[in-house]
């Protein structure tokens, strides 16, 4: 049952790749065409978050577990993957954290947050 | 004191000038009297120069490499022995002059005026002195800078323009064509080094060397080929001092200077003269000496008109360089020193008719001769040397380009000269002809004599000079022998 | 001690930075900022030294794991010769801002300024020295944060949306350089440069290595504003504030550059990038157009900030020319200039602050007639804009000449022409400014004015003076520019 | 919402469950999922959870903003004084070998345990302290 | 196969955040995405990075988007200019990636560079050397604990970053001073 699964798997490992790159594609098409500043960080946190996929699908053995040392174990996928996107989601959170913070001052200053205004309002 | 250490003081010398100048802006005789004393202690150090260079000695020094091939080294060779006693000489006389002229016209700001002047003059030092192109280009564009403040000193819209131009042009001539030629000499050859018998060898092929003197006659800009020469018309709005000093001697005779040492240290005046590709040289200065000679004879501003006269004079010396024979080699640089003296001498008097007559224009000139008899006499002077008359050294520069031009029976060239003798006589004769002969067509409000005697004094030191060196020729005769046969 | 030096430079900033925060005060925030990047840049010059000396390179073990395993911080003559950069500059401008940063930045919040500042530091020069794909991006994120605050701090509300934009743009840049490595790890295993290096070598040539060495150029290019991903840059550097902008354009973009570098030629390998990659051609053609349309753009703009911002693209676009050349005097050009525009730009944007400190804006018609008010500060601000123009005897002629000499050496006669032309447009939007300052009468009724604090008129004259320095006695840039370029084209093994 | 006493109920049990947990995960980090960031963004959320039912004064009274802005950097003081101490130990930077002179694997696990502290610290803090500057710009 | 499914949820979820227009729909949709993603990377044995990507996407990511929406605005105004040059970019990327991606090992394939060289490392080391079970843990703190110091400090920095933009000047930053003139 499970190597049928895991064939299934392997016939679809190019399909995942290429959802995982849609995902990304997604996120940073909402970056460049949206002009709300918000919506903007969400699509930039999709694009981010969608990256980790990249990093972790190689990560993992087909038959491997978890890579916390146990008896009866032998296959365990790769933790350094793990270890860079633990990072690279803490990255993503400040970086949201600080565009929103950005986002509310230029609300303030500006009273939109649509970058089309604010840019008619101080660029020609 | 050993030589290196000369051609240090030589150049250390304006540059401390500067420093006193400025100490002492507060009080101008005081301020004047250091720029005077420095001109005079210049002169002296570069006097005691002149028998090592003539006894065949090369005084030189090394002062350090900027980058690998890139040295900024000294060595006095003839020509800029020759070159480097016009231009300081010549500085003491202008401070004279400047001083009666600054005064007499109460002009602005002479402390700047003064400052740039002495730095203008240390470069032309490091010019006359360098001993490779990477030096001269160094304090080429030094001049360039220092000369700006000095066009455009008068502040007002035309003199920013003018200055505009004259910086955009010699800057863009110097950056665009010779820096390259500079590259690209540094990367057939591996030196930047003055060498007699010049450092490109011909097997580099005609093109290659047709490119690079198109890349340095153009590059040097100051030598105001046609249509480079925009910028000395343009440089006229600058007082009359420094349209004197600079441009009759220290910037347009820096940019012959440089051609004639190009051809006859880079190229070599062999190299230079086998491939036809370098032929374009001598068409176009042809050209540019008739040209200009014939705008001059249209211009009714004096100033405007000396300036053509030595767009024109000029492209002389480049004509004979561009010949390469050691005759015409001699010829050019003779023509240098008899041109400096002449033209500055005209310049003076125009400078002196102004301040004591505020005329610009030659129509006004009728009679004039009788209330300045020194300045249009000085004038006449400087005139006759500037068409080639004998008693005046202009006789000697013109004489050996012509008999180069006979000997290479190059008929372009006597044809050239002939022709512009011809007008050189047909813009400058009627001048000094109504200046004497014609009767004022007008009593000036004012009666006014001659200008204030420095003035006076500067100018008729000048022309003398032009007369005396006819005579007593040795000295540039040695010397111009020596960088035409070594 | 000595073999700490190299984790010294990198955490003594990141331990004052917290230091700052818990304190506060700006009075000793400034000094401990101002001591601790005199220590870095003390250490980075002991580095150089050792060196110059020793074994070619430092390799120092973090956690003491041997790499690849553990992270590995790998000082050769390149990177201390980024460290060297970075933290003379973060000196530099520390001592020149004190009054500047007083005068601009609101007064709770000076403290923390200072420790944003180091963080700053701490990131540039954590990217500088790291020998690890990874960790490169982990300090590329702590400088780039701190300086999406830094630059949001202007008084001028366009500085917050520029910060903005930065941030989108910067982190866009960042996930790309993510992408790239995380496609270069898959197919290598390994982050640390070196063994991903060796490793690439002889599969450089497969799509998922092409396609991780596209990502990563891309996603520098992005951080190194190289043309047409410059667009943040100009508004950045515009409206931050003045100890903002000479920091980060003399710093930020060159780091960026440096690890560009980098991968091109110690991880890619400079054979591959310069004979089977369209790298050259690309860079050729982008630093052209970064080149003419940075500077024809900057004759253009009101705001001197503004002009001497889209100076900064065209001057980028002259470095990354030194890679399209991808030949030794091309190269050394490149990184002669990164040294050479640095000291330069900083210089002028020191002199820029000092003229906004006293007059309070940075428009050019502002700036009428204040040559005769302010001498020293319009007297450096023209020596800089020689250097610009690249008028022999300056810092800015050294890097011309190997550039011209380069695409001589590839017989690019053209390309020589193109460079020189360019070089005369810094001198119409410069020369602009000049005449201005000089020939302008100040208009009636403009508040009396007077020479900037000393502090910041004597460093920003030491820069000036250190641009004419470097320009006359070139060896200590010259030097290390040619044993960085012999690292970076050796072959790899 | 103050006086709405199923939810005050429901917070107080719920509340200190959430605290422990991050403590739980904190403290078992070493042998299951989980360590400083993971507890330090639990606890957080428990705080936040507070002040959303309690209102902002109440929290503030808890968990002063002072205590959080010290917090901030600390964290970093405590890893990266952590890296200074194994170095004055004549080890690498953060080479926590050196913290257990005879056996390198032990100080390896204490110096673990001290970084995660200080990642918990700081991330803990900075939670708080974003939230209540947002929230605090509201009013 | 679970992953597969997994993943056209996220495709799902995303067009739908690409195309609504109310702010509020468009954070609880990212929510849920962080909480699919979460499970997906959960199905794939990184229990740390899913636990943490729930608590952060999930959790902080979604209060902080709330509390900025409650101080700016929840609805997108319409975008003015055209969607086409985004696209292209976009597009020309995707192709680069999938060409990037197409020779890449298959899922889940131990054979590949990054099974044998430097993880399997850790995963025979740690307990030895660390005397924790957890590899991630492990090599988080300790084989590349400077990552996770610089990580600390990206969070410090973007945590005094916030204070320093919400707790300076208040309201209308006066639009003068520095800058001025464009």
């Amino acid at each position: 049952m499970t190597d049928l699964l895991n064939q299934l798997n392997e016939s679809l490992g190019h399909v995942n790749h290429w959802i995982t790159i849609f995902l990304i594609l997604a996120g940073l098409y909402i970056v460049v065409a949206k002009s709300n500043m918000i919506k903007k960080l969400v699509g930039l946190s999709i694009f981010q978050t969608s990256v980790y996929l990249l990093y972790i699908s190689p990560g993992k053995i087909v038959g491997g577990t978890v890579p916390i040392i146990s008896e009866g174990y032998a296959v365990y996928s790769n933790p350094l993957p793990h270890v860079l996107i633990l990072t690279a989601i803490v990255v993503g959170v400040a970086t949201l954290a600080l565009g929103l913070a950005i986002v509310v001052r230029i609300k303030e200053a500006y009273g939109t947050i649509e970058e089309d205004n604010i840019y008619a309002q101080d660029w020609d | 004191m050993s030589p290196g250490l000369l051609i240090v003081l030589a150049l250390l010398l304006p540059t401390i000038a500067i420093l006193f100048i400025v100490l002492s802006k507060r009080r101008p005789n005081l301020r004047e009297a250091f720029t005077l004393l420095f001109a005079s202690v210049l002169f002296v150090v570069v006097c005691t120069m002149v028998p090592r260079v003539i006894d065949g000695d090369r005084p030189s020094i090394v002062l350090g490499e900027v980058m690998s091939g890139l040295i900024i080294a000294f060595e006095v060779e003839p020509l800029g022995m020759l070159f480097a006693l016009i231009a300081s000489s010549l500085w003491i006389v202008s401070t004279v002059y400047s001083i009666g002229y600054m005064r007499g016209n109460s002009e602005p700001r002479q402390t700047p005026f003064y400052v740039c002047f002495a730095m203008s003059i240390g470069s032309t030092m490091g010019i006359a002195f360098a001993g490779n192109l990477f030096t001269l280009f160094l304090f080429y564009e030094v001049l360039t800078l220092s000369t700006y403040p000095l066009v455009a000193h008068k502040g007002n819209d035309e003199a920013r323009a003018g200055g505009r131009t004259y910086l955009g042009v010699l800057l863009f001539t110097s950056v665009v064509f010779l820096l390259p030629a500079l590259v690209v000499t540094y990367s057939i050859t591996g030196t930047l080094e003055f060498q007699p018998g010049g450092i490109i060898d011909a097997d580099n092929g005609p093109v290659l060397i047709g490119m690079l003197s198109v890349l340095f006659i153009y590059g040097i800009g100051k030598a105001a080929i046609m249509p480079a020469h925009k910028w000395l018309p343009a440089a006229m709005v600058a007082p009359a001092p420094v349209s004197a000093l600079l441009h009759a001697v220290a910037v347009v005779k820096a940019g012959v200077f440089s051609v004639v040492k190009v051809i006859v240290y880079i190229f070599g005046i062999d190299v230079f003269g086998i491939f036809s590709s370098t032929d374009w040289v001598s068409y176009v200065a042809g050209f540019t000496v008739l040209a200009a000679s014939i705008i001059a004879l249209g211009q009714d501003n004096l100033k405007r008109r000396l300036a053509y006269s030595t767009v024109s004079q000029l492209a002389y010396v480049v004509l004979a360089a561009a010949m390469a024979t050691p005759l015409a080699i001699m010829g050019a640089a003779l023509h240098i020193v008899s041109h400096a003296f002449g033209k500055i001498t005209l310049f003076f008097a125009a400078g002196s008719i102004y301040t004591a007559a505020h005329k610009t224009e030659i129509c006004q000139l009728n009679g004039i001769g009788w209330r300045m008899p020194i300045t249009m006499s000085a004038f006449a002077i400087g005139a006759f040397s500037m068409i080639g008359l004998p008693p005046t050294v202009g006789f000697l520069g013109k004489w050996y380009i012509l008999s180069a031009a006979i000997t290479a029976n190059d008929y372009l060239v006597l044809f050239v000269i002939f022709s512009s003798t011809l007008l050189n006589t047909a813009y400058f004769v009627p001048i000094v002809y109504s200046a004497f002969m014609r009767a004022e067509d007008v009593i000036p409000e004012h009666d006014h004599g001659e200008a204030p005697w420095p003035v006076v004094l500067a100018l008729s030191f000048t022309a003398s000079a032009s007369l005396v060196l006819f005579f007593f020729p040795d000295v540039p005769l040695t010397l111009a022998k020596q960088l035409a046969w070594g | 001690m000595f073999e700490q030096y190299p984790v010294i430079v990198v955490m003594a900033p990141l331990l004052a930075a917290a230091l700052c925060a818990v304190v506060r005060n700006e009075r000793w925030c400034w000094i401990l900022a101002l001591s601790v990047s005199f220590t870095s840049l003390v250490g980075a010059l002991s580095m150089l030294g050792y060196i110059d000396g020793e074994a070619g390179f430092i390799s120092y073990a973090l956690g003491g794991w041997i790499p690849p395993y553990g992270i590995e911080y790998r000082v050769d003559t390149l990177a201390v010769y980024i460290l060297i950069l970075v933290s003379f500059l973060a000196t530099g401008v520390l001592f020149y801002g004190r009054q500047s940063v007083r005068a601009e930045i609101p007064e709770n919040l000076q403290g923390w300024y200072y420790c944003m500042y180091l963080l700053c530091l701490c990131g540039l020069m954590g990217i500088a020295i790291t020998g690890d794909a990874f960790n490169a991006f982990v300090f590329m994120e702590i400088s780039s944060l701190s300086m999406y605050v830094l630059i949001a701090l202007g008084r001028d509300r366009k500085a917050l949306a520029a910060a903005y934009q930065y941030l989108i743009m910067g982190t866009v840049g960042a996930t790309m350089y993510v992408i790239g490595v995380g496609l270069l790890y898959t197919v290598t295993g390994t982050l640390n440069l070196v063994d991903m290096g060796e490793r690439l070598n002889p599969i450089m040539d497969t799509r998922a290595a092409l396609a991780g060495m596209a990502f990563i150029i891309v996603g520098l290019s992005l951080k190194l504003a190289l043309f047409p991903m410059h667009l943040w840059l100009p508004n950045a550097y515009a409206f931050a504030p003045s100890v903002t902008t000479a920091f980060l354009s003399a710093t930020a973009t060159k780091v960026s550059i440096y690890l560009l570098l980098r991968y091109l030629y110690s991880v890619f390998g400079f054979d591959f990038v310069a004979n089977h990659s369209p790298v050259p051609a690309v860079m050729l053609v982008l630093s052209l157009l970064a080149i003419f349309v940075g500077s024809f753009t900057a004759i253009f703009q009101e705001n001197v900030k503004r002009m001497l911002a889209y100076s900064s693209v065209a001057q980028i676009g002259y470095i990354t020319l030194g890679i399209a050349l991808a030949n030794g005097a091309g190269l050394v050009g490149g990184l002669v200039h990164v040294f050479n525009h640095a000291l330069m730009k900083g210089a002028l944007f020191m002199l820029v602050g000092g003229i906004a400190f006293q007059i309070g804006t940075v428009r050019i018609e502002d700036m009428a007639g204040i040559g005769r008010k302010m001498p020293l500060t319009m007297l450096g601000f023209v020596t800089g804009a020689l250097c610009m123009l690249g008028v022999p005897g300056t810092v800015g002629f050294v890097g011309k000449w190997y550039l011209a000499v380069g695409a001589i050496q590839n017989g690019w006669w053209w390309l020589v022409a193109l460079i020189m032309i360019s070089s005369l447009l810094v001198l119409v939007y410069m020369g602009r400014v000049v005449e201005i300052a000089y020939f302008r009468e100040r208009p009636r009724g403009a508040v009396e004015l007077s020479e900037p604090p000393k502090a910041m008129i004597v460093t920003s004259w030491v820069f000036i003076l250190a641009c004419i320095y470097f320009g006359i006695d070139t060896s200590f840039t010259l030097d290390t520019a040619e044993s960085a370029v012999e690292i970076l084209l050796a072959p790899k093994p | 919402m103050k006086r709405n006493l199923i939810l005050r109920v429901l917070a107080k049990i719920l509340i200190p469950t959430l605290l422990l947990f991050a403590l739980y995960v904190q403290m078992h980090g070493d042998f299951g999922p989980g360590g400083g960031f993971q507890a330090g963004v639990i606890a957080a959320a428990g705080i936040v959870l507070y002040s959303l039912i309690f209102g902002l004064q109440e929290t503030q009274k808890a968990v002063p903003p002072l205590l959080v802005e010290i917090g901030v950097p600390l964290g970093v003081l405590i890893y990266a004084g952590v890296g200074v101490v194994t170095w004055i130990l004549g080890g690498n930077f953060l080479e926590y070998g050196v913290l257990d002179s005879h056996d390198s694997a032990h100080g390896q696990h204490l110096g673990v345990m001290l970084v995660e502290m200080g990642v918990l610290v700081t991330v803990f803090s900075t939670m708080i302290a974003i939230f209540y500057t947002f929230v605090g710009r509201g009013r | 196969m679970i992953n597969f499914i997994l993943l056209i949820f996220l495709a799902a979820v995303t067009l739908g955040i690409v195309g609504l227009r109310n702010l509020f729909a468009i954070v609880v949709l990212s929510g849920g995405y962080s909480f699919v993603m979460a499970t997906l990377l959960i199905v794939m044995d990184a229990v740390d990075v899913g636990m943490t990507e729930a608590a952060v996407g999930a959790g902080v990511s979604t209060v902080l988007l709330l509390s900025a929406l409650h101080l700016t605005s929840t609805e997108t105004g319409p975008s003015k200019h055209s969607n086409l040059l985004p696209l292209a970019l976009v597009i020309l990327i995707g192709a680069a990636l999938i060409y990037g991606t197409w020779d890449l090992p298959m899922y889940g394939d131990p054979e590949t560079p990054v099974h044998r060289h430097v993880g399997p490392y850790y995963l025979e080391n740690s307990v030895r050397q660390t005397t924790i079970p957890n590899v991630v843990t492990s090599v988080l703190a300790s084989y590349r604990g400077y990552d996770t110091l610089g990580e600390t400090a990206v969070i410090f920095t973007a945590g005094i970053g916030v204070m320093m933009l919400l707790r300076g000047r208040r309201k209308k930053s006066d639009a003068g001073g520095a800058g001025q003139g464009d």
